[in-house]
């Protein structure tokens, strides 16, 4: 046993980290990316390959459905979670999350890998220490929640909640509520094997006419909210036949009222609000959101060497990087990416939205500028990321007028992040699954200009 | 071993396969009990290949027609189940007997 | 040796032969019955076949696990939540397949099987070879006319579109309406 | 030339490869950060999900390793292999071809959605690369008049088959790339489904799928330089040497590759393989038969 756990010291002293990014919350996830860029701890891709999940900002459940608590209960033990409810304190967080790891590890036994409802409690017990949560009152009443839950994951399937959702590795049943009584055609009795509703709780399938002209089963999954490189807050219910998105719906999971600005508008919102904001000011926050768009999307792309280093330019652009040291790397990214004949070939043809169908939408920005398919706004987002750059060092002040931030047209009431999610049902229907997840990450909707703002001078925090 | 023991497997699955294709309503299974079958002739080509006049490549050549028409059967098979999914919605035998009627 | 992995071979044969009726879910079926195929393909190089094993377990697997997705497509049955049962009149066809294979036993073992002539050449995959390009030619061609006729069949009976459909009623349109563009920029 | 090793490199062998993996698998992480991985992954309890299909799992994520490692019997060190068999070309496909069920498998039985679209995207590659993959290895086959690979070797004494069969040989990098789905044809574990297929594993159930994948992906890349590198034909070096050396070669220009080169999705590549692969892996074909009749 001695040596097991040494062993396991060893392994967890760089957890893998699955990063879960609430809606609202792109300042922490952002403090949580580069501080694990810093320590160079793996990236998880998915619940199973998780050590420590790190909740950036706090999780909203979608309707009834608790997602993050089923993510974290779809986690192999040994795991631990912090939450980072607060960009300053990422490092600390995830210190934590380390520390309680290492601890755990430490006095991990077989006993409890057998029942993992217990070990789960074990660890729940040493992650939420009062200092670094930022909200010491929520932090405790999370705390009881999760013991309570306790008992009731116990006489459940223990923890193995998490498999019913393939999708959004966050619960998916309910995303077939309703349907179990709905069948679409009265033949369908025939089939003896073939029945709608639910077995061991786990929703059947059931057919409906796909894009081939066969009635076969579709699946309901649900999308997000939290896959890896999926814009944070959105969940897109899908009706799966094979991998084809036969339907699509979108939900928005609306970020909690709150003070700060959308962060990726901030500059434009500020300025429409009459405050000062100078053009550099503007100009790297465009800068760093095209960068954080272009890294997703080669990210979902596959292409993960350049996705990793527009990442690293992002930070670089919002930790004030002077514009000579910025430029040369950016041409080279934007050079490199625009000469990729491989990207092209993969992603042209992909969610063609033409210029008249996003007027009609009300699609503005980039989106609507590119007037073409997911390539053609990859390549606007690097010409603005060009253009951008050059006017990193103008320190005039901001036209308060015709504001244009990086997803659309700055409007308080109709974010153009909206028109986005609005027209992002009729774009994914029929696409298969890997083109789905590239139309959304071409679109990339910010779901933070989506919470209800606070009239200015609340009480701000953070 | 002997021929005998070789061909008594094969007989043992030819039969097995036998049971399927006549009891399985669904076309897919059916099928698989026409596949479970041919591996049998094919067990049974290569036994008298080899216990009977391995000399000669015609029990070769019988083991490449028998798999030559497994290949066939799928084929054919799933195409005939796509079409009959497509215009009827039908995977089971007795179903496909009904649309006679 | 041989012998032990004759007699291995032939009753995972006969078991997984036996377990694709047996099991309630479709995927376990259909491996259950690549087990059984891919124990053919052994009893083949145990006989000394080993080209023809080898292509066997090849295939096999191959058409084994494009079943396995032709399967789920048409009938959904995540890993045998629901019982199957899908059969037909399975006293009458148990009692004929026992009867059957009583018979074949019988006639395999009263049938006076002639002696072995020859001996097994060095290389049997060269003499198939050469049977197939030689004395089997036809043989051969038939079995190509054969598959081709599958392929044309097959495209023929599976789809829906045809090139009035891709191209337009007068063949014009320069890039076919597809639900999924391809890759070579067509 | 060919001879067979002696009954312990069937032990040795498996160890071998994977210390190639290792260290194939460290250079491509750029880090020492591997040793700590797999570690982590031994460390980790392995999980199941609701309604899964245990042993389908257990089959499938066991079945990848062991298929590669079975391949590998054909692969020769020099001039030695552990097994030469006759039909050892033939061998190695029938082996690869097993990765099919395997990772459909893998893909399958933990009943989740984002895992068995990784389990549907494998067999699409694989109806997509086989059919070229096959036509050029069959000509490698042809160019030599023989399926063992031994012979494949001994005919490349003096031109490699990669200088005059360069379609085969641009053919088979390809699909060495698609039958370890790694890569850019990586999609049936890519992040956009989560991880895909392996999605769902954790514990050992992931160290043997994705270190089975590694190991799939060195034994395809290595058996590249017995089709058409000449295997370890070369001067002044001892042949061993010779098939290390290309190995690594080979193996530096797939991670090359791999970065330069955005994940390949199969609706694409499919018409690609098709309608200019498979025409072009014939032609070349036909070239050599055309050849090998001359001589």
């Amino acid at each position: 046993m001695d040596l097991r756990n040494r062993l396991g010291r060893v392994a967890l002293d760089r957890p893998a980290v699955l990063l879960v990014t609430a809606a609202g919350a792109t300042r922490e996830r952002l403090a949580v990316e580069a501080e694990l860029a810093r320590r160079r701890w793996p990236r998880a891709s998915g619940p199973a390959a998780a050590d420590l999940v790190a909740f950036a900002g706090a999780p909203a459940p979608a309707g009834d459905d608790d997602w993050a608590e089923r993510l974290w209960n779809g986690v192999p033990a040994p795991k631990a979670r912090v939450r980072v409810r607060d960009p300053e304190h990422a490092a600390h967080a995830l210190e934590h999350g380390r520390m309680a790891l290492l601890v755990g590890a430490g006095t991990q036994g077989r006993q409890e890998q057998r029942e993992p409802a217990g070990h789960e409690r074990h660890d729940a017990d040493g992650e939420h220490p009062p200092q670094h949560d930022g909200h010491t009152a929520s932090g405790r009443s999370e705390h009881d929640g999760h013991t309570t839950s306790g008992p009731s994951e116990h006489d459940g399937h223990g923890h193995d909640a998490h498999q019913d959702h393939g999708g959004s590795h966050a619960g998916t049943d309910q995303g077939h509520h309703g349907h179990g009584g709905s069948h679409p055609g009265t033949d369908h009795d025939h089939h003896g094997h073939h029945m709608g509703g639910a077995i061991l709780g786990l929703p059947m399938a059931e057919r409906a006419d796909d894009r081939d002209g066969l009635r076969l089963d579709r699946l309901h999954v649900p999308l997000g909210p939290a896959l890896p490189d999926w814009p944070a807050g959105l969940v897109v219910r899908t009706e799966l036949q094979g991998d084809v998105v036969q339907r699509a719906s979108v939900e928005a999971l609306v970020p909690p009222r709150s003070s700060r600005p959308a962060f990726w508008s901030e500059p434009w919102l500020r300025s429409a609000a009459g405050a000062p904001v100078t053009v550099d000011e503007a100009a790297r926050r465009r800068c760093a959101a095209h960068l954080d768009s272009v890294g997703r999307f080669l990210a979902v792309a596959g292409w993960r060497d350049p996705a990793a280093v527009a990442r690293r330019a992002r930070d670089q652009v919002l930790g004030g990087a002077s514009v000579a040291d910025l430029r040369s790397g950016l041409r080279t990214l934007t050079r490199r990416v625009r000469r990729s004949w491989t990207l092209r070939w993969l992603t042209s043809g992909v969610g063609v939205l033409s210029s008249t169908q996003a007027q009609r939408y009300g699609v503005t920005g980039p989106a609507l500028l590119a007037d073409g398919d997911a390539y053609d706004r990859l390549l606007v987002w690097l010409e603005e990321i060009d253009r951008a750059v050059d006017a990193c060092d103008d320190r005039s002040p901001l036209a308060s007028h015709a504001l244009n931030g990086p997803r659309g047209r700055i409007a308080p009431e109709a974010p153009a992040s909206r028109t986005l999610v609005d027209v992002l049902p009729v774009l994914l229907e029929g696409t298969e699954f890997a083109c789905a997840r590239l139309v959304v990450a071409s679109l990339d909707p910010d779901l933070d200009e989506l919470a209800p703002q606070h009239a200015r001078g609340g009480h701000a925090h953070g | 071993m002997n021929l005998e023991v070789f061909l008594i497997v094969a007989a043992a699955l030819f039969c097995v396969g036998l049971f399927g294709a006549l009891t399985q309503q669904s076309i897919v299974m059916l099928m698989m009990g026409l596949e479970l079958m041919l591996g049998g002739v094919i067990l049974a080509a290569g036994a008298a290949w080899h216990y009977i006049a391995p000399a000669t490549a015609d029990g070769q050549v019988l083991v490449v027609v028998a798999i030559t028409a497994m290949a066939v059967e799928m084929a054919i098979g799933f195409a005939v189940v796509t079409a009959l999914f497509r215009s009827r919605e039908v995977d089971m035998t007795d179903m496909a007997a009904e649309l006679r009627e | 040796m041989t012998t032990a992995a004759f007699w291995i071979l032939a009753v995972l044969a006969v078991a997984g032969g036996v377990m694709v009726f047996r099991f309630d879910s479709m995927a376990r079926a259909t491996f259950s019955l690549l087990t059984a195929l891919l124990c053919v393909g052994g009893e083949l190089i145990v006989l000394g076949l080993e080209y023809l094993g080898i292509v066997t377990v090849l295939m096999m697997t191959i058409e084994m696990a494009i079943m396995a997705v032709f399967m789920i497509m048409f009938m959904m049955n995540p890993a045998g939540l629901m019982p199957m049962t899908m059969v037909h009149n399975k006293r009458g066809a148990a009692a004929l397949c026992v009867t059957a294979f009583v018979l074949l036993v019988a006639g395999i073992l009263l049938a006076p099987w002639p002696r072995r002539r020859g001996r097994a050449p060095a290389d049997p995959t060269t003499d198939l070879g050469m049977a197939l390009m030689g004395p089997q030619m036809l043989t051969m061609m038939t079995l190509g006319m054969a598959l081709f006729a599958t392929i044309v069949a097959t495209v023929v009976l599976a789809t829906r579109r045809g090139r009035y459909e891709r191209y337009g009623d007068d063949l014009r349109a320069t890039r076919p309406d597809d639900p999924v563009r391809g890759g070579v920029g067509r | 030339m060919a001879e067979t090793a002696p009954l312990w490199a069937a032990v040795v062998l498996p160890v071998a490869l994977v210390l190639v993996a290792w260290a194939a698998a460290s250079v491509d992480a750029r880090s020492a950060g591997l040793g700590r991985a797999v570690l982590r992954l031994l460390v980790q309890q392995r999980r199941l999900t609701r309604a899964a299909d245990v042993l389908l799992v257990r089959v499938g994520t066991t079945l990848l390793p062991v298929a590669a490692v079975l391949a590998a019997v054909v692969l020769p060190l020099g001039f030695r292999s552990v097994s030469d068999l006759p039909d050892g070309i033939v061998w190695f496909n029938a082996m690869e071809a097993l990765a099919w069920a395997a990772v459909w498998l893998t893909g399958w039985g933990p009943n989740s959605a984002l895992s068995l679209i990784g389990g549907y995207r494998f067999l699409a590659q694989g109806l997509a690369y086989e059919l070229p993959h096959m036509l050029a290895i069959t000509t490698a086959a042809l160019g030599a008049e023989s399926l063992r690979v031994g012979a494949l070797v001994d005919a490349q004494a003096g031109l490699w088959f990669a200088v005059w069969m360069p379609v085969a040989f641009g053919v088979y990098l390809l699909s060495a790339l698609a039958m370890a789905f790694w890569g850019p044809f990586d999609q049936p574990v890519g992040t956009d489904v989560a991880g895909g297929a392996a999605s769902e594993l954790a514990g050992v159930d992931r160290l043997l799928f994705l270190g089975g994948r590694w190991l799939l992906f060195v034994v395809a890349a290595a058996f590249s330089v017995p089709l058409f590198l000449g295997g370890g034909q070369g001067p002044f070096l001892p042949a061993w040497a010779w098939t290390v050396l290309k190995t690594a070669a080979v193996l530096g220009l797939l991670m090359w590759a791999r970065r330069r080169v955005p994940t390949v999705r199969m609706e694409r590549y499919v018409e690609l393989a098709w309608v200019v692969l498979t025409p072009l892996a014939v032609a070349q074909a036909l070239v050599v038969a055309v050849v090998v009749l001359g001589r």
